[in-house]
Order: C-alpha cells, then sequence, then structure tokens
C-alpha cells in the first residue's frame, strides 16, 4: 500500500459501482466525505441521543421524545445549538492553540475510520498495516485533549488534561498489546485479511472463526482490550478526565458553541471507533456464525452490473453495524452501572493487572499458535470430531 | 518417538522453570505459600526423566543418543562465521543424571517442607518460605538445563545461574551475618574457577566455532587442536586446564575448596540438594563432558593429583569437627576429590558410577542430619548429642545404611564405586609408577573416611545423651521427612547399580544389565588413547581382587578403631588428640590456613596494595599531571595573554582593537572549561567540521 | 507534478516551518508543539518513500508518546504562565554560526555528489520484511536491543524521589 | 518541481535543514527540555536519511532484499524513545533538586 494508493483511498464499494474511468483522487476524497459526513458525524450524533434514551431508561425516565418521532431529531437540534451558540474564548486563553487542539483530536478520531472494515468491498483504506495505522491516528486524541485543556488557562482543565494524557499514554500499552495477540494469530496489520481469517470454518480448514474464540486467552484479551478502550475514550468509569464532581467538567471546561461539540462528537465517534475495530479484530467483523455472507449470489444484475456485490454489502454492513451498536449500548450501560474510579486505582489498574495479563495472554497467544499451528478451538474441535 | 523424548527433556527443565516463575510472582498467595507447586512441579520432571530413563533402559547400549539442535543465531548471511547452536542432548549419562537430580531434588522439595515448616509465614512479617522454594525451583531447573545441553553454551548459562542459586541459598538466613559472608564467599570463589572455564571456553570456541559436544569430540578425533597454541601452551591444554579450573570452584576441589564448609550456613535441604546431590556434582559432570579434551591435551595427570591431594586432606579435617554439617561438607570435599582422581586417572565410567553413588547416599546423609538437627531443635555440635538411636529410630536406621555405603561396607553401593575407583588407582599406579602417592591417598583416604563417619554416628545416636533439655523433647520426624531417607536409603544397596547383592563380581541379578552404569557409559572415542583406556583397563582387572581385600581391610579398621574411640570409649579421644604433632593441630583448627592465605595474602598483600599503587598513581600522575597541569597550562595562556596585553597590545595598539583581543582570547580560553553542556558541544560540532572540511588539508 | 509530488512539497514545507520554530521561538511550549509539525512532517516523507510502517510508528511512538512526555515535563517543570521567557538573541549567535557551517559543509557535499544512479521507490508491504529482517540478519541487533529495557528501569529509579530512595536503603541496612 | 517525491538530494537536504535547526535548538536552548527537543529534531533527520537511501538508492550500496534502512531507523526510533523516558527523568529530578531545568546554571562541573 502506497502513499499513492492512500491519497486516492480506493473505496472498493464505490469504485466497482461506478468502474475505474474517474480519477482517483475524486473518489479518495469523496470516500473520505461519505465516511466523515454520512456515517460518523450523525452516527456520532446519533449516539448522543441514544445515549441520553439510555440514560433515561436506566433511571426510569423518558428521555428525549419532543423533536421528531420518538425525539429522534433531537440530535440534529443540538447540532443547530451548537452551531449558533456564541464561540467564546476566555481572556487568557492561547488562541492558537485553543483553536488548534479540537482538530486534533477530530483528526484522530475520524482519520481512523478510513481502515474500518464495514464490508468485504467497502473500507476507507485497504492499508497493509491497516490496524497499526489506525492506532496511530488515535494517538493524537491524547495530544489534542492534553493542548486544548493547557490553552483554556483553567485550573480544572488542565488536571483533566494530565489526566487524559497520563491515562491514555498508559492505557495505549494493554490496548496495543491485546492487538499484538491478534496480530499473532493472523500474522497480518491488514484490517481486510484479519476479519477475513474469522470466516466459519469451511471444509479446506479456511477461517478459524471469530478471534475471541480462538483460544481461551483470546477471551481474557478481548476484555482487556475492551477495558482499555474505554480508558482511551475517557468514558465511564474512567472518565477522570472529564469527572463533573469534581472538575466541573474537565477538559473542555472552557470550550462552547461548536468547539465543545467537536469534542464531544469525537468522543463519541472514538468509542464507535473502538467498537469497530473490536469487532473487526475480535468479534469477527461481518462474519456470522455457520456460513459465510461472502458465498450469498441471488444472480441479480443490471446489464453488465453484478449485483451480489451490492447485496453482500448491505448485509454485511447491517451485521457489522449490529455488532457495533451491542458494543456501543454495552459502553452506555457500564456508564450508569459502575462508579469511577481514583486516579491511584485507574493507573493500578493498568500498571498492576492489565499490563502483566496482557503480556502473559501474548505469551500464552503465541505458545497456541506455535503449537496448534495456529488453528482455533473450533478448528480443532472440527478436527477431532472429523466434521471438516 | 525421539521427538518425545526432546519435548520430554525440554518438559523436565520447564516444569521447575514455571513453578519458580509462578512462586515468585503470586507464590505468597497460594494456598501452603505454594510448597506444593515447587514439589510437584518437579515431581513432574521426575516423572517426565523416568520416562527417558526406561527408554534407554530398554535400549541398552553404550551408543544411544537422542539429540536436537535448534540454531540461535545465524550471522552467517552477513559473512561472520558466527553460528550459534543450541540444543537438547540425551544419552546414558543424562538420562542417568536427570533421574539422579530430578529423584534427589523431588526427595529434597518433599524433605523441606517439613524442615522450613518454622518459616511459614506472611512475607511482610520477614517470614521467606516461597522464595525458598521458588529458588529451590530455579536451582532445580538451572541443574537440569546444564544436564540436557548438547553443548557448552548452554551448559555455560546454567552454570551461573546455579552460582547464583547457591548465592541465595546460602545466605537464605540473611540476618545472620556468617551466612551473608559465606554466601559471598561462595559466590565469589567460584567465580574464580567460572573465569578459567570462560577463558576455556572461548578458547575453543574461537578454535572450532562451536560449542557442542558432538563437534568438539569429532574436532579432536580430525586434530582441529592438533596445532593451534594458546600463550606458549598446546591449545588443548590450555581448553582442558581452563575447563577444568571451572570445576575446580564448582566441586570445591584444592585449592578453591574454601567456600564449601561455610556454604553450611544454607538451610539442610541447601545442604543436601547443592553441596551434596547436584551443584558440587555438576562440576563433575563438565569433567566427564570435556573428558576427551582433558585426555588429549595431558590434563589428566594434575587432575588426578588435585583430586587425590583434595581426598586426602579433606578427610584429615573431617576428623576433626564436631559441628554434624561440616564433618558431612568435608566427607563430600573428600568423595568429589575421589570422583575427580578417578576422573584423573582415566576411570571415565567409574568417576560417574561415584557420582550417581555417592549422590544418592550424601543426600541421605544431609537430610538425615537435618532430621537431627531438626529433631535436636537447631543444635549442630555433636558434642551436645548423643544416644538418639531409641529417639530417631527411622532416621537411625536410614544415617546407618548410608554410613555404611559411604565407608565402603559391602553390599552397600558405595562399597562397589569406590572399590572401583582404588582398583583403578591401583591400576594406574601399575602402569605409572612415578605416580604411587596417589594410592597412598585413595587408601588413606578410605580408611579415614570409615572412621570419621561411624565417629559421626557414635557420637549422635551412641552413648548417653548430652544435653538432657534437647534429648528430652527431641522425636521422629514426621513423614515427609523420613519418607524422603528411606527412599534413598534403599537406594544406597549396591544391588541397585551393579545388580549383585555383595558388591562386584557375586550373584547377578540384572543379568546382561549388571554393572550397567559401567557398561552403558565408556568414554567417549579419542583417536591415539584407545591403548592407554585399554591397558589401563587390563591393570585395574589385573588388581581387582587385592583391592577389594585392602578396601575392605583399611574399612574395617577404620570402623573398629572408630568403634575403640568412641562407641566404646576404650581409646581416650582427647589422649588420642595429644599424640598429634602439634603444628599438625594448629594446621588443621586453621583449616591449612587457607582462608588465611587469601585473605591475608592474596587479597590483603597483593591486590590490595596493587589498588593502593594503582590509585596513587591516578592521584599522583593522572590528577596532578594531566588534569591539574592542564589547569596550570590554561592558566600560564591566560598569563601570557595578560603579559601579551599588557606588554604587546597595551604598548603598541594602546587605544585601538588592542582592549578587545586579550580579553576574547582570555574569555575563550576560560569557557573551555565553564561546565556548559552546551558550549561543549557546540566546540565538538564546530571541530568536527573543520576537520572535515578540511580533511584535504590536515 | 504529481499528487506525490506536492504531497512531498508540502511535508517539505510544514517540517521546514516547524523546525523553524522548534529552534527559534521563545515560548518553549510552542516550540515542543511546533515540533510535532516535523515529526508528522517526517511521518509523511516516511509515507511518500513507501515506508508505510514506519510512518505508522512514527506517529505513534513519537507523537503519542515522546511529544506527550515532552509536554508533561515542560508543563511540571517550567514556570508556563510566565508566557514569555525570552532567551537571548546573543544566545543563538554562535549556535546558528555553528548550525550554518554544519549545513553549508553537508550541503555541499551533499549537492557535489553523483546520485544519478536511482531508483523509484517501491510500495511494497514493509511490515513482514521488516520483521523478518528483525530475526534474520538483524537478530543480534534486536536482542540488544530489549538490554535497552534497563534504560527505562533507569529512569524510573532517577525520577523516584530523592527522600524515598533514602528511606529505602535506610531500610535495607536495617536487615 | 516534477519529480520531487523521488528526488533524493531534496530529501537529503530536507533531513539537513531539520538537523541544523536541531543543532540550533540543542546548542542554544536555556531549557535542558529544549535541548533535548533538539535532539530529537537531529534524530529524525538522520532517520529519514535512512529510509530515503533505501527507497531511492535501493540495491546500490548493499545488495539484497533486507530493508536495512527500515531497520535503522527504527532502532532509532526505539532509541529515542527510551532516550525521552531517562531525559527527562534527569529532566525531572534536576527540577526537583534545584528548581530550575535551565542546563546554564547547571554547571557544577566548571573547571
Amino acid at each position: 500500500m502506497s502513499l499513492a494508493e492512500f491519497l486516492s483511498g480506493i473505496n472498493y464499494f464505490i469504485a466497482h459501482l461506478f468502474g475505474t474511468g474517474l480519477p482517483m483522487a475524486v473518489f479518495s476524497i469523496l470516500s473520505a466525505v461519505i465516511v466523515l459526513l454520512l456515517f460518523a458525524m450523525p452516527v456520532g450524533g446519533f449516539c448522543t441521543y441514544l445515549e441520553r434514551k439510555v440514560a433515561a431508561d436506566f433511571q426510569e425516565r423518558i428521555g428525549p421524545n419532543r423533536v421528531g418521532p420518538l425525539g429522534l431529531l433531537q440530535f440534529f437540534s443540538d447540532g443547530i445549538k451548537m452551531f449558533l451558540k456564541e464561540d467564546s474564548i476566555s481572556k487568557n486563553a492561547d488562541r492558537w492553540i485553543y483553536n488548534f487542539a479540537p482538530s486534533l483530536v477530530m483528526a484522530g478520531s475520524f482519520g481512523a475510520f478510513a481502515a474500518v472494515p464495514f464490508s468485504a468491498y467497502m473500507i476507507g483504506a485497504d492499508l497493509d498495516i491497516g490496524i497499526f495505522y489506525a492506532m496511530a491516528l488515535g494517538s493524537l486524541v491524547s495530544l489534542g485533549v492534553l493542548l486544548g485543556a493547557w490553552s483554556s488557562d483553567n485550573k480544572w482543565s488542565l488536571i483533566g488534561g494530565m489526566r487524559g494524557a497520563a491515562q491514555i499514554v498508559s492505557y495505549e500499552i494493554p490496548l496495543g498489546i491485546a492487538v499484538l495477540s491478534v496480530i499473532t494469530i493472523c500474522g497480518s496489520m491488514n484490517m481486510h485479511t484479519l476479519v477475513a481469517q474469522q470466516a466459519w470454518p469451511t471444509a479446506g480448514g479456511e477461517g478459524h472463526f471469530w478471534n475471541v474464540f480462538h483460544n481461551p486467552f483470546m477471551i481474557i484479551n478481548f476484555f482487556i482490550y475492551f477495558t482499555a478502550a474505554l480508558a482511551e475514550c475517557n468514558r465511564t468509569p474512567f472518565d477522570l478526565p472529564e469527572a463533573e464532581s469534581e472538575l466541573v467538567s474537565g477538559f473542555n471546561t472552557e470550550f462552547s458553541g461548536m468547539r465543545f461539540g467537536l469534542y464531544a462528537l469525537s468522543e463519541f465517534a472514538d468509542v464507535i471507533l473502538f467498537a469497530c475495530i473490536a469487532t473487526a479484530i475480535f468479534l469477527g467483523g461481518w462474519h456470522v456464525p455457520f456460513f459465510n455472507l461472502q458465498s450469498i449470489n441471488l444472480g441479480l444484475s443490471i446489464g453488465e452490473l453484478d449485483l451480489s456485490p451490492l447485496i453482500q454489502s448491505v448485509l454485511m454492513i447491517g451485521v457489522f453495524l449490529f455488532k457495533v451498536s451491542v458494543l456501543v449500548f454495552v459502553v452506555m450501560w457500564l456508564r450508569w452501572t459502575l462508579p469511577r474510579l481514583r486516579v491511584d486505582q485507574l493507573m493500578n489498574l493498568c500498571w498492576k493487572y492489565l499490563i502483566p495479563i496482557s503480556f502473559f495472554n501474548l505469551i500464552g497467544v503465541a505458545i497456541w499458535t506455535w503449537a496448534f499451528s495456529g488453528r482455533s478451538m473450533l478448528q480443532l474441535l472440527g478436527q477431532l470430531l472429523g466434521v471438516y | 518417538m525421539n521427538d518425545m523424548l526432546i519435548t520430554l527433556a525440554l518438559a523436565i527443565v520447564i516444569l521447575p522453570l514455571s513453578a519458580y516463575f509462578i512462586q515468585t510472582i503470586v507464590g505468597d498467595r497460594l494456598p501452603r505459600q505454594g510448597d506444593w507447586l515447587s514439589t510437584g512441579a518437579i515431581f513432574g520432571s521426575f516423572l517426565c526423566a523416568l520416562r527417558i530413563f526406561a527408554e534407554m533402559w530398554s535400549q541398552f547400549r553404550p551408543d544411544w543418543v537422542v539429540q536436537k539442535t535448534w540454531v540461535w543465531m545465524d550471522l552467517s548471511t552477513l559473512n561472520i562465521p558466527w553460528k550459534l547452536e543450541v540444543g537438547v542432548r540425551l544419552d546414558n549419562i543424562s538420562a542417568t543424571m536427570l533421574l539422579m537430580v530430578t529423584l534427589c531434588a523431588t526427595l529434597i522439595h518433599l524433605f523441606s517442607t517439613g524442615y522450613m515448616r518454622d518459616h511459614h509465614g506472611k512475607p511482610e512479617d520477614g517470614y521467606r518460605y516461597t522464595s525458598f522454594f521458588s529458588y529451590l525451583s530455579l536451582f532445580t531447573a538451572a541443574m537440569l538445563g546444564l544436564v540436557i545441553s548438547d553443548n557448552f553454551f548452554t551448559l555455560f548459562m546454567a552454570w551461573e545461574v546455579m552460582g547464583l542459586c547457591s548465592y541465595l541459598l546460602i545466605g537464605f538466613y540473611r540476618h545472620k551475618p556468617s551466612a551473608a559472608n559465606a554466601s559471598l564467599k561462595a559466590f565469589m570463589t567460584t567465580r574464580v574457577g567460572d573465569l578459567g572455564l570462560f577463558l576455556g571456553l572461548l578458547a575453543m570456541f574461537a578454535i572450532l566455532k562451536s560449542f557442542r559436544f558432538d563437534d568438539v569430540y569429532a574436532g579432536i578425533n580430525s586434530g582441529a587442536f592438533a596445532n593451534e597454541t594458546i600463550i606458549g601452551v598446546s591449545a588443548a591444554f590450555f581448553i582442558g586446564l581452563g575447563i577444568f579450573i571451572g570445576t575446580v570452584g564448582k566441586s570445591a576441589q584444592f585449592p578453591l575448596q574454601i567456600w564449601l564448609p561455610d556454604a553450611m550456613e544454607g538451610p539442610t535441604p541447601v545442604s543436601a540438594l547443592i553441596h551434596a546431590a547436584t551443584m558440587v556434582s555438576a562440576g563433575i559432570y563438565l569433567i566427564i563432558r570435556i573428558f576427551p579434551m582433558l585426555e588429549y591435551g595431558g590434563v589428566l595427570p594434575i587432575v588426578a593429583y588435585i583430586g587425590g591431594f583434595t581426598c586426602f586432606f579433606a578427610a584429615i579435617l573431617a576428623i576433626k569437627q564436631y559441628d554434624i554439617k561440616k564433618v558431612l561438607a568435608y566427607s563430600t570435599l573428600s568423595q568429589l576429590g575421589y570422583m575427580v582422581l578417578a576422573l584423573g586417572v582415566g576411570a571415565y565410567s567409574v568417576g560417574f558410577f561415584h557420582l550417581i553413588t555417592h549422590a544418592v547416599f550424601k543426600a541421605c546423609l544431609f537430610m538425615a542430619s537435618g532430621a537431627v538437627i531438626y529433631a535436636m531443635h537447631h543444635e549442630q555440635d555433636m558434642r551436645h548429642m548423643g544416644g538418639l538411636k531409641k529417639k530417631l529410630p527411622i532416621t537411625f536406621t536410614c544415617m546407618l545404611i548410608t554410613t555404611m555405603a559411604i565407608s565402603g561396607v559391602p553390599g552397600f553401593s558405595g562399597f562397589a564405586s569406590k572399590d572401583l575407583i582404588l582398583g583403578n588407582v591401583l591400576g594406574y599406579a601399575h602402569l605409572h609408577p612415578e605416580h604411587y602417592l596417589l594410592v597412598f591417598f585413595a587408601f588413606a583416604t578410605a580408611a579415614m573416611t570409615a572412621f570419621y563417619m561411624f565417629r559421626l554416628i557414635f557420637m549422635t545416636f551412641w552413648g548417653h545423651p548430652h544435653d538432657h533439655h534437647h534429648y528430652d523433647e527431641a522425636h521422629e520426624v514426621s513423614w515427609n521427612m523420613w519418607l524422603p531417607l528411606a527412599v534413598l536409603a534403599a537406594l544406597s544397596f549396591c544391588v541397585v547399580y551393579t545388580g549383585s547383592i555383595t558388591g562386584l563380581g557375586f550373584d547377578k541379578i540384572f543379568g546382561s544389565a549388571n554393572e550397567w552404569i559401567l557398561k552403558l557409559n565408556p568414554a567417549p572415542h579419542v583417536e591415539g588413547m584407545e591403548s592407554s583406556r585399554h591397558a589401563l583397563e587390563e591393570a585395574a582387572h589385573h588388581v581387582h581382587t587385592p583391592t577389594m581385600i585392602i578396601s575392605i581391610l583399611v574399612a574395617g579398621c577404620g570402623i573398629l578403631f572408630s568403634y575403640l574411640v568412641y562407641g566404646s570409649k576404650k581409646i581416650s579421644a582427647a589422649k588420642l588428640e595429644s599424640l598429634w604433632p602439634n603444628f599438625v593441630k594448629k594446621a588443621i583448627d586453621n583449616l591449612y590456613y587457607f582462608d588465611w592465605f587469601y585473605i591475608k595474602v592474596v587479597i590483603q598483600k597483593l591486590f590490595l596494595p596493587f589498588s593502593a599503587q594503582n590509585a596513587k598513581f591516578d592521584d599522583a600522575v593522572i590528577d596532578r599531571v594531566a588534569v591539574d597541569g592542564w589547569k596550570d597550562v590554561t592558566m600560564l595562556g591566560q598569563k601570557a595573554s595578560g603579559i601579551f596585553d599588557d606588554m604587546v597590545v597595551d604598548g603598541v595598539m594602546v587605544d585601538g582593537v588592542g582592549g578587545t583581543l586579550p580579553t576574547m582570547l582570555g574569555t575563550s580560553l576560560r569557557s573551555l572549561q565553564n561546565g556548559k553542556v552546551q558550549r561543549y558541544l557546540m566546540v565538538a560540532v564546530v571541530a568536527l567540521m573543520l576537520l572535515f572540511l578540511f580533511r584535504g588539508v590536515v | 507534478m504529481t499528487l506525490a509530488d506536492i504531497f512531498v512539497a508540502f511535508c517539505f514545507l510544514l517540517g521546514g516551518a516547524a523546525a523553524f520554530f522548534t529552534a527559534f521561538h521563545p515560548n518553549i511550549l510552542y516550540a515542543a508543539i511546533s515540533l510535532i509539525g516535523s515529526l508528522v512532517a517526517v511521518a509523511g516523507l516516511y509515507g511518500a518513500l513507501g515506508a508505510d510502517f514506519l510512518a505508522a510508528a512514527q506517529l505513534i511512538i513519537y507523537v503519542g508518546g515522546i511529544l506527550i512526555v515532552i509536554l508533561f515535563a515542560v508543563m511540571m517543570s517550567e514556570d508556563i504562565y510566565k508566557r514569555r521567557f525570552f532567551e537571548g538573541a546573543k544566545k543563538y549567535i554562535f549556535p546558528v554560526l555553528a548550525a550554518a557551517l554544519v549545513f553549508g559543509g553537508l550541503a555541499k557535499v551533499t549537492l557535489d555528489a553523483d546520485w544519478s544512479v536511482a531508483t523509484k521507490p517501491d510500495f511494497e508491504p514493509t511490515a513482514r520484511a521488516m520483521g523478518w529482517a528483525l530475526v534474520g540478519p538483524y537478530a543480534l541487533v534486536f536482542q540488544y536491543v530489549v538490554v535497552l529495557l534497563a534504560g527505562l528501569i533507569g529512569a524510573v529509579i532517577i525520577a523516584r524521589p530523592a527522600t524515598k530512595m533514602q528511606k529505602f536503603t535506610d531500610d535495607e541496612g536495617d536487615n | 518541481m516534477a519529480g520531487l517525491a523521488t528526488h533524493l538530494p531534496a530529501y537529503l537536504i530536507f533531513s539537513l535543514v531539520l538537523f541544523s535547526f536541531g543543532l540550533v535548538a540543542a546548542l542554544a536552548r536555556r531549557s535542558a527540555i529544549g535541548i533535548f527537543m533538539g535532539v530529537e529534531l537531529m534524530l529524525n533527520g538522520a532517520a529519514l536519511n535512512f529510509v530515503a537511501f533505501q527507497a531511492l538508492r535501493k540495491g546500490v550500496i548493499a545488495n539484497d532484499n533486507w530493508l536495512h534502512g527500515h531497520i535503522f531507523s527504527l532502532f532509532i526510533i526505539i532509541l529515542a524513545a527510551i532516550e525521552a523516558a531517562v531525559a527527562l527523568a534527569i529532566v525531572l529530578r534536576v527540577f526537583g533538586t534545584r528548581q530550575t531545568i535551565d542546563a546554564d546554571r547547571s554547571d557544577e562541573l566548571r573547571g
């Protein structure tokens, strides 16, 4: 995967629909716009609605119900409100950094979506180092949080930002090691390959089903990943950077208007991103048990154009988004279930438990992969029963 | 099949090693503080070793070998002839060793669960029960790793890990200064030997580009060492001597024997495991592995004399000891000397035979002494014991059996192996009459061994109790402490090793397997040495019967004498002692002045003045001349510039640019040493660039 | 004049300008922030040269790790609310001269050399090849890199407050 | 400007620019962190060199398929990470003992 290809980030799906006649650059911009505007922004906004609904459910309230049917358009009106609000900057704030920081966070959380494989045909940029790329861009978030916090000239902000950066830097380690064990199993960092390997096992021995069921260590690994990802997104119970009962609103206290909107949106985008990656690398992406969606062929076509990729894509995206939304729901559920940790507990959890356990798991996964030549539990079972 | 054996061999090492890691990390939180984990792990190793041994037994041929080698590091892609291979080698020697080590270690672990019970408690309160077991596991893993190695590289690694464990375990009672000192002494002394080993191995790698046993043996036979010399001696001699020095350190031979008696400061199970059964045997094992090199390089006479002398003078020291563990420590020294002597005269398989038998009965002796000490509430002085026969019947029986084994009473394992050593030494002396001194060493030691070992038995178990308070409280130890003794004592009968009830030659029960240790372990083939080996075999066979008679006589005399002095008290011990010349007594009391020599002479008179001289040189020459001199030079420069300023500039160009130049000169010279790191960096960069730009000119 | 050329030119400009601010900006925090620009530009150039793994590694380690730590150190040690700490133009004179000397000398060498034998970057995936190289010809170096872990432990020990260390050694002494 | 992306001297000069600015920062910055940032810049310049040579002069120096330049850059990055840890530990320690990280004032070693 080269820079040229990266810049022109081929969207397989669009290429398939429109052919390759148009210049690649247009595709790339188009795909970026589609990914950003048509997916991440509305879904991020929708998540705010969902969060309020879930919260209301947990507290036996009704929640937003005025704007649109069931209050579904609430996030839209929220967005308008944010756009129209006065964009105030406090007097001593460092204007340059203050204006610059939210876009860093934005770039970090939205840029990584390019590597998320929504279906076998729809992936923003099919990079050879896809998962690594997503994590690399994710590391911009901590920088944005720290700088935004510092520039707003507010001690609550600064404390929140420091906490946020320390937390994200620390939890990047167990997260990375959990991802590393997935890479150990699959022998690739390419998102497409990672997902493709998790198909339901076929007679030829292809596919080892969802990675989370690959071996006992991977189940633990999934939980480590999930915990670390929660901390990376500053979600409860790790929401120390914006602990509203201690720090007003943490690192984004001073931000208002659309700048705050960017922070809020990218927080949800982060949650969705980590849910997407978790789905792709642990929960099998678009794969479902018992058969492979890619083998569906209804024989429909429009003229020369075979429609089966389109149909498969729709199914795959549906499956993928279903898994993602389950994970996102769990994240919201946790918010109303677990209390917030103290700072020392947070660091203890990371350095004394998650990191040693994840190292142990990495070694375990490596030994498993070596001992069973990369076969999963399911495949071994199948061999034992003589199914495959 | 072979793959399975290799896997088993790896499992043997990995089991205790993982036990060590688990113990280190979570040992304190396990039930019973995790002693069952270490014990269970080593028991698993024992089962694996048993399987390997069974395979070896079913094959029953001298050249049985299973090995697998992995490439660890291969830099030949970069045109560097550096290829490091590590692997596992299972042959008759290592299979037997594995069985012996795992058996002893399992039993000693079991024994420790009883012996160390007083240390049970939370680590916060200073109890270190878990640490003890984790160290034991690490040690065992290292010893087993040494045994399964197929090359000197991993052998050396395991060797050093054992050194570390020995340090940790000797100094286990770290609140006692004597224990801390003893651990340091052991570590430092073996380090001297390790230096020799290291040099030998380096020389070997430089010549052979390989560490593997097979390559070494093949290299010797193909003449790879034939024309090489290192610092004026032949390479084979240098390598052999260096590696033998490693043995001298690890197996506590003369003159590096000083650490082993002090090492008795450690807990008794440690003494049993490390300083009797396994670690000191590792030195002998090393000689066995490098034997062809010693033979080829002509180091064997040195080996023989060092072994002979060690066994003799350690036995003399043992006679005078009153600490029960010290007696055993010196007897260990003495028996190790026997093994080295046997190997030195060229009796390869006999040395190995004695290694195995000695490990078994000495582990039992040490644990029995541990049981006695435990029963006597940590009283170690034999003068305060006595009459324990009735109080500790099982311990007594086991100890008596093993004492008979070590003394060479017919029917016990020590008789078989020691008799063979004596026979070989005598045969060797027949072949080379100039070495008759060795025969004297060997037989005198046999007599003294019987004497001092029975002295121990009589003083401890016979007679009347000297300390009624301890005596009344003493009682037989619990099952987990006597069971190991019983097992090892059962293995101290020579029928296990030679297939005959009484010893050599009669009543063969095992048929072809009789004397299996000797049959299975012939020395590796060395070109041109076959005739001398054959001659030794002939000679030893020739003197077999006289040797047996003499050795039984000698041992019997020793036992009888011991009974007369300490059993029936017919001869007064004090009177006997007064017969000794005064200077001998004094020398023995001071352990032949070895410690005195090393500390007073070698360290204080040799090393300290040397380093003092160094310091003086540093102070006088480097500091004064080089460092301070630079200051003088700088000051001189400044002064000169001042004079220049006064005379030339002020004088000549009074109000022109004259004021600035000396100031700049002075400033720049002074700023050479202004302590600011950036200035230094800048000077370096500028200088580098100037050098770079004008490289054509300079 | 392809897309890649524009991208590379952009990276050059961004990196150069950011490096300038890193060296000359009077506010240390701004210098640290403009360091991001240089690092990101270098990451982009890695991408343009076909080193995709390195580009991502550069981002994740430098931007996500080292820069955060630098910002932490700046915020914890300097009095950052004293917005300007002018370092004095005088202090820059000799360093700039020295750097100019270095730049001039090396640039001359660079431009004088004959670079006619050149290949095009190939945009193959590099991660796998690098992995093999690390366990192949660079195995020894790779194992030595593990030793650098000692450096991290040393850092932890250095950063420990002095009083606590003193206490630690005292405790040991009592035993 | 055409062909800039495959023009080796352009990369070399750019890395030289980074190196020189890094040198200025390392030599002139008063604060130890500033010096450290300069060092990071210099390291980056050097690392870029390796990759540029690997990509654009492939097979000229080492005639095999190992990615030597990439590996060296990777080692530089690893080294820089560890250097950051150690350097900033020292900075914090210095700040703890003398309440300043001004490199000019930490000159106990002056002659």
